[in-house]
């Protein structure tokens, strides 16, 4: 056994120094219902590396990796090009097999790590102060929500029709539990966001709006008055934000008084890895808000030298601490993504992350044009950054997506997977472009999608 | 050296990626909201950039550099064939969106992971999407809600132990549970009778950890669990310390009716300085149609699909979604490849290995410290030791702290909150007995410092590259970002 | 340009304290007929990692990896399975990135290493002392005759006609230069090596003999004889391994009284690379000798302090002291890739290594007795670890190699190469197994050389 | 806590990898040469293993630790897109008999870094396989020695300046020639008048660096060579320090007939603590022909293959084979890789900022320490400096080791030899200014205490792994292998 350095004289010493006969003897406590007489049967004994290596390179083969395809996907998780550097990092055993830093002295690897990607995400976010990262963007979300009821006091809360459904989904799954009432309907499709209707739906028990940008259509708009609907009410605007590389070339949420800022880090570092781990992402604009905030912070300090160093902080609000009476029940963060996140976010700069961002939206207006010349396929958006919905003739979206993959093609996302049943969504298929994207990608899928559009419904 | 802050050594005009230049004259079609002003961001070239995260990391401590006897944590090795196989294109590079037809292998890994833990539990389903324990937890308590909730009332009372993990009562109090706490017997089991009378149509669920936090096999789980059920309330078994018994006993056998189970803990996968985490929850009869969206099936053809929202019928009363899309993936191909590797024989000696460390240190250092429940039998996976008759106003903490000077992580401290100045210990087994005896000589060395109430222990470490750091401070005035010095 | 950190300003700055006007200044003294006006013409200019990974991509796509395919080829270099944590090790930046240890006080990491990586050559080869390593088994094999050449004061090698032909090309070569005297042949087909016209070439002029065990045609045999003809006549028995693995299974070098034990590492740790870098090992069996070996050598020692230690040692013999007097003009070792042999010799252990070269056996065994079944092929061995050559009818091996080839079956080197113009060996095919094979491997190339071979000839 | 040897810690029984156990029933057919007696190996399982090495490489110095300002050696960052595409299995895992056809992109992989290599520096062909660059001294001295000899004539003479690396004279005299110094000006320069005087039929070549090791451009490189051939004679040209002029100069414009490449020195491949190197060697068309094998070529129809022995026209008056295989090809890929992210613009910018950094360097200390060549005019990409006025008995070993103690790797000390006690310190183009600004500082405070006689530094390091290791007693009795301690 390969990871099991005791030996059977190693063993047996232990035993009598322990003074057990074998080791049953140290499992007398288990009763004898649930005591078995080997090992666990229908399982297979151990194996090698390289019989373990076959079996999940197997698997692995019978999927179509990103990067042997052309590729479209988003929604909520984008493909973006990855430095070498990045994995070497993460790869640092004193990174990887570090426990979460409650022993600051020895752990300052992690707190100064975790003290830049706080400042890198609140900069990002035109934020003030942003946590060491949650589980997702989703479960950020819902953090966000109940969080803004703490802070509010109120339990309603108002949902873009344009947020992601799986975001959605989960806030209504928890606000089931609390007791919270959450307002939301599917996305019109519609050029521009309604966001008039958005704030008419605002009232004086709403704890909070929560809005998509760019939206899950791709869309961007101005969220300025949107969060002066949400001010005047008492309530807090919460911006979503699933593809931080926009961040780059739009206005941060917290610029158009955002006061919540949450989202999904995964494009940063992080890479696509089939929808986890991925990495939660949040801050607040007002500093005043921070000990409501939930997750875990790294905050500066001084050691008994006076040498600068950086402890987690504010505790008291957590689990550990708090127990029942905590912010939230989260425990771990999603450290090791982090500091991929980090890492990357270090070696873009803002001279990469402005570039990273136009090159994505250049090529994505390539996109967009090429695409729209296709005959039965119309582009929906005025504005988007990578991102950006076209609405197909012929067959739903859906098998039209299928029928790409069949032919190696990974194609968007439709809106008939994100919101099924939905008859009015059925036709559309969001496209994201990336700088991973090239003009032989755009080329194929245009050409692919005439041939499929064009055939006749069976 | 002291390692700067990147925004101390970076530079807005610097990069270490290579993107073409902006064009200004190239149409946008951002709506008009350009972010004119800078984000303050500061780039470093990749030379700076590794050698920056390379000097950071060695001011951290993981078990690649020596023992971690974190207890509870389990940190074992990670294995880095696990990595490896995570990194594999055809896992690491796959959209969770991506067509079903086009990511079979992936749904496959999906399946055949969860039958390895529904086997290694002896449980009938198990919930895959929640993204580390503490969302496991949540998890269960949920479905158990739902489960009371569609049976026409949720209850009131979740009976959780003092011994319990913080995130016990923070998770029922999250769903709407009021929190009991149930007493512990002297000999740090639960205690049965008092459980047992609090029993009544009120108590959704008890949440036991087994082996609990005191190290101690539950004995009467099976009873206890008998008769939660014949109150009509629910098994929680915090899985936290599932890595005791892996292999040796299923909590099918024990009457649980959910258990989350980190994978971190008991499959290796890294802890990474605070995750992430995965957290499966495996589901008794009762509980599986409870369980959250998406689940992967199999069709008649074979093929792997994902139950969504849009199954009415598959689908069944679960209570909904806890996150975007279907779980850790990169920690399952991780576990799988754990699993693959240990078989069920490896994982037999996994746990028999873990507990046989554990009760060697606790008989190698019971003479010498408090272990208080060192006669309640054998222990489990880890060692539990108190402060007592430490000299001068000597802590727990103290002694972990001077722990760090002799080369060691300390274990954790202060937890379980029942024993006074609490140090658990929890070895694992991946260390070697040279590993163990050396550590234990370390111990033993501090441990009587500690005794004889060496003040110098107060100051302590200092050999670590900080010396004690003002939490205090910290929490007071909280500097949670990075600003410009002023002038 | 990601890996200058140097800015425009900083250009600037420095420019201004060395009182330089422009950067050309400080390139005044290259006269002006080697002056450039610019970037070189020809050559592309910067690209980005995402570009760079590309470009090399399409490259590595068009060859045949050996994974991706069943294969069977040796001759002188062998696939097997190394561990994923030997990489982990050698992507460590201070193993990876740290220069020879000259400065030992922080290169302990490497020394010790080191250190450890002799005692396991050594004992491996059944030796008293191993260096830190030659570039490889051919350089090595070469510096074992110059060797010789000096510890016997004599000039003539006998090579053994079942020798890789490389190293005695490169022996070869090496001598035309030295004026030593090379004897050598090519192997003659037969089941059994002759020994016996071997010992009968070493005469009172001869230094060495070389002999590699096992041999070109992977045939074993027993070399006492040879060491005691050696030195019956004051020659040095110098003996070639190619493949460590075999170590684990047959007597040592070093246990047959070689005098001089050289091979090549690269089956342990460091993989094909097509060729290189690979691992030369090179070590004696009498450390009186230890004074003449070429190369590095790390010895123990003690600090100021009393500590344990390590550094490089008996660096008089090397070229930066003794210049045109060195024993070698080698300058570097194979640092990294005795690391990877090292980590994988220690998760191997004495266990593993002889569990590997059984397995290893065990399948050659069951490859040779299969492949001996197709009809017009012959097996030539009758001893052999995990390599052996094959007799095929029709087409010469050379061309079925590369039909096979296109048939995505890699099934072993032809003779036909290694000797081109050799008719006696055009029709022998040297096959190689290893514990990577599989029972269906050996099946698939069993089926491909039936048709094959039976195949009337074009 | 010190680390002790694999063999301490290791045992014969336990090992990392799992493999079939051994059936002694089945038959062998080893000839019946069995190992019978122990090997003497130990072996560790993983978690030891990767915790052992770990646990090692902290106690080394790199790179990605800090400025490593080795002069000559040219230890610049290691990219790790290097290291990703060397690893794909395309180039990892081919075998180098592998059929031509199934290896044509490793093969144009080789032809097109010796296309670049061929580019940069004006030379019409390129020996591939030296396995480093004193492989590639040899590689190219043997050409010359071939071609002299195919002219009638070896010749008997190599001359080659004080300042040369001790590989140019060994090489020189393993060739079979008399190694003659030229002598030096006081510009640190090669005195072209005595060297022009030395010239005559006997003289086979001269071998100069340039830039020289004393860091400077040799101006009249250009007549020299002209001379030489005069002569009869063939350039050498030692390549070592072609990083600081590579994509500026192109050695064949000044006359160059011989110059081996240090991939890891000027195209970034890994130093690896020792190798591996790799030393690729441009030929003049005089040459050319006498390169040894094998080569790739392209046929007609556009397919790459390898010449080789048999190829009897197109080998032509070859040396022969100085390796089994084609080179490096591990190092071939990591450097075509550097090369296509840098391109013409970015070498021409390393080679640029190395001088840059090198004079900024030079200029920033001569005010203290003593720097010979000051006055020569600009340096290249080293600066170099000299013992002179160090007080007490304090040497340049002082100052080196002294300055490990304030985080840096030491200069190249003591070489060249032309200069007393010289310290060559070699910044290269991948140190930000805020970094060389440090080390300027560190550097000044160490030698102002060299200058004042500060005799602690002989005591020097005080904070390394290591306090300064007695390497006279590893000489006197060498132990160079560990052995079972006597009872």
């Amino acid at each position: 056994m390969r990871y099991l350095p005791l030996t059977d004289t190693d063993r047996g010493d232990m035993l009598a120094k322990i003074g057990a006969g074998s080791i049953d003897d140290l499992f007398v406590d288990v009763p004898e219902i649930a005591r078995l007489d080997g090992p666990i049967r229908d399982l297979p004994m151990h194996a090698s590396e390289m019989a373990v290596e076959r079996h999940m390179k197997a698997r692995a083969n019978k999927n179509l990796a990103a990067g042997d395809a052309p590729f479209f996907l988003g929604a909520g998780a984008y493909r973006h090009h990855i430095p070498a550097s990045v994995d070497t990092v993460i790869q640092r055993g004193e990174f990887l097999t570090a426990y979460t830093p409650y022993q600051p002295e020895i752990a300052q690897g992690t707190l100064q790590m975790l003290f830049e990607f706080q400042t890198q995400v609140a900069r990002l976010y035109g934020c003030a102060v942003a946590n060491a990262s949650l589980y997702d963007g989703s479960t950020a979300c819902w953090e966000a929500v109940a969080m803004a009821g703490r802070v509010t006091k109120r339990n309603r809360a108002v949902l873009s029709g344009a947020l992601h459904p799986h975001y959605a989904q989960v806030v209504k799954t928890m606000a089931q539990f609390t007791g919270d009432t959450i307002a939301d309907s599917a996305p019109a499709i519609q050029t521009e966001p309604d966001l008039d209707g958005l704030t008419a739906r605002i009232d004086d028990e709403t704890a909070c709006v929560v809005v998509q940008y760019p939206d899950i259509l791709g869309r961007i708009s101005d969220l300025s008055k949107v969060a002066d609907a949400a001010h005047a009410k008492g309530a807090l605007l919460i911006v979503v934000n699933t593809e931080p590389v926009a961040l780059g070339a739009i206005m941060s949420p917290g610029e158009m008084g955002a006061d919540i800022v949450v989202g999904e880090g995964q494009s940063i570092g992080v890479g696509l890895q089939f929808g986890g781990p991925y990495l939660g992402l949040f801050a607040v604009r007002d500093p005043k808000h921070v000990r409501q905030m939930p997750g875990r912070l790294c905050g500066e300090t001084t050691d008994a030298e006076g040498k600068r160093g950086f402890v987690l902080t504010l505790s008291t609000r957590e689990q550990h601490i708090r127990r029942e009476k905590a912010t939230s029940n989260i425990c771990t963060n999603s450290g090791l993504c982090a500091l991929a996140f980090s890492v990357h976010m270090t070696l873009l700069g803002e001279k990469g992350m402005r570039e990273l961002a136009a090159e994505n939206h250049r090529l994505a207006c390539l996109a967009a044009d090429r695409l729209e010349k296709v005959p039965g396929v119309k582009l929906l958006n005025t504005s988007f950054f990578n991102e950006f919905t076209l609405m197909l003739d012929g067959k739903p979206a859906r098998e039209i997506v299928r029928e790409l993959a069949d032919r190696g093609v990974l194609g968007g996302v439709s809106l008939g997977r994100l919101y099924p049943g939905i008859e009015a969504l059925e036709h559309a298929l969001l496209v994201a472009v990336t700088e991973t994207t090239t003009e032989d990608d755009i080329e194929t899928l245009a050409n692919e999608l005439e041939r499929i559009v064009m055939e006749p419904a069976q | 050296l002291e390692e700067p802050l990147i925004f101390e050594i970076g530079k807005a005009e610097v990069t270490g990626v290579d993107l073409p230049k902006i064009d200004p004259a190239v149409p946008t079609r951002l709506a008009g909201l350009h972010r004119d002003d800078a984000i303050g961001l500061v780039g470093l070239t990749e030379p700076e950039t590794v050698r920056h995260y390379t000097r950071l990391s060695r001011q951290n401590y993981g078990i690649d550099l020596g023992f971690f006897p974190l207890g509870s944590c389990t940190m074992k090795h990670n294995p880095r064939l696990n990595e490896k196989m995570a990194r594999l294109p055809g896992f690491a590079d796959i959209h969770p969106l991506a067509p079903q037809n086009s990511v079979q292998g992936a749904l496959q890994v999906i399946d055949e992971l969860a039958t390895w833990l529904k086997t290694l539990t002896g449980m009938p389903a198990v919930a895959m999407s929640p993204k580390a324990g503490a969302h496991g937890e949540l998890c269960g308590i949920l479905a158990i809600r739902a489960a009371h909730t569609a049976a026409g009332n949720p209850r009131e009372v979740v009976l959780v132990p003092e011994s319990a993990h913080g995130t016990n009562p923070a998770t029922a109090a999250f769903a709407g549970y009021r929190v009991e706490d149930i007493p512990a017997t002297p000999e740090g089991r639960v205690n049965v009778a008092e459980l047992k009378a609090r029993l009544g149509p009120d108590v959704a669920a008890v949440m036991i950890t087994n082996p609990n936090t005191c190290g101690l096999f539950e004995k009467d789980f099976r009873e206890i669990a008998d008769a939660v059920h014949e109150a009509g309330g629910y098994v929680y078994c915090d899985g936290a310390n599932f890595n005791a018994i892996v292999g040796r006993v299923r909590p099918g056998d024990l009457g649980v009716d959910a258990m989350h189970i980190n994978l971190h803990k008991t499959f290796s996968t890294p802890h990474g300085g605070g995750g992430p985490g995965s957290g499966p929850v495996v589901f008794s009869e009762a509980l599986a149609p409870y369980a959250p969206l998406p689940f992967v099936k199999q069709d008649d053809a074979g093929e792997y699909y994902l139950v969504e929202e849009e199954h009415r019928e598959e689908r069944g009363p679960t209570f909904g979604r806890m996150t975007a899309f279907h779980g850790q993936m990169g920690m399952f191909t991780r576990a799988l490849t754990y699993m693959l590797s240990h078989g069920a024989d490896g994982l037999k000696q996994v746990a028999e290995d873990a507990v046989l460390n554990a009760n060697y240190i606790l008989r190698s250092l019971e003479d010498l410290l408090h272990a208080p429940f060192a006669d309640s039998g054998p222990c489990m996976h880890e060692a539990l030791f108190g402060d007592k008759d430490f000299g001068g106003d000597l802590s727990t903490l103290d002694l972990a702290k001077a722990l760090i000077d002799e080369g060691y992580h300390p274990m954790t401290v202060y937890f379980p909150l029942v024993v006074h100045g609490a140090m658990l210990v929890e070895p694992t087994e991946t260390e070697s007995k040279a590993s163990i005896d050396q550590f234990i000589e370390a111990f033993r060395s501090v441990a009587q410092r500690a005794l004889d109430g060496d003040q110098s222990m107060k100051q302590a470490p200092y050999y670590a590259p900080r010396r004690r750091l003002d939490e205090t401070a910290a929490a007071r005035k909280p500097k949670l970002a990075w600003s410009e010095p002023e002038e």
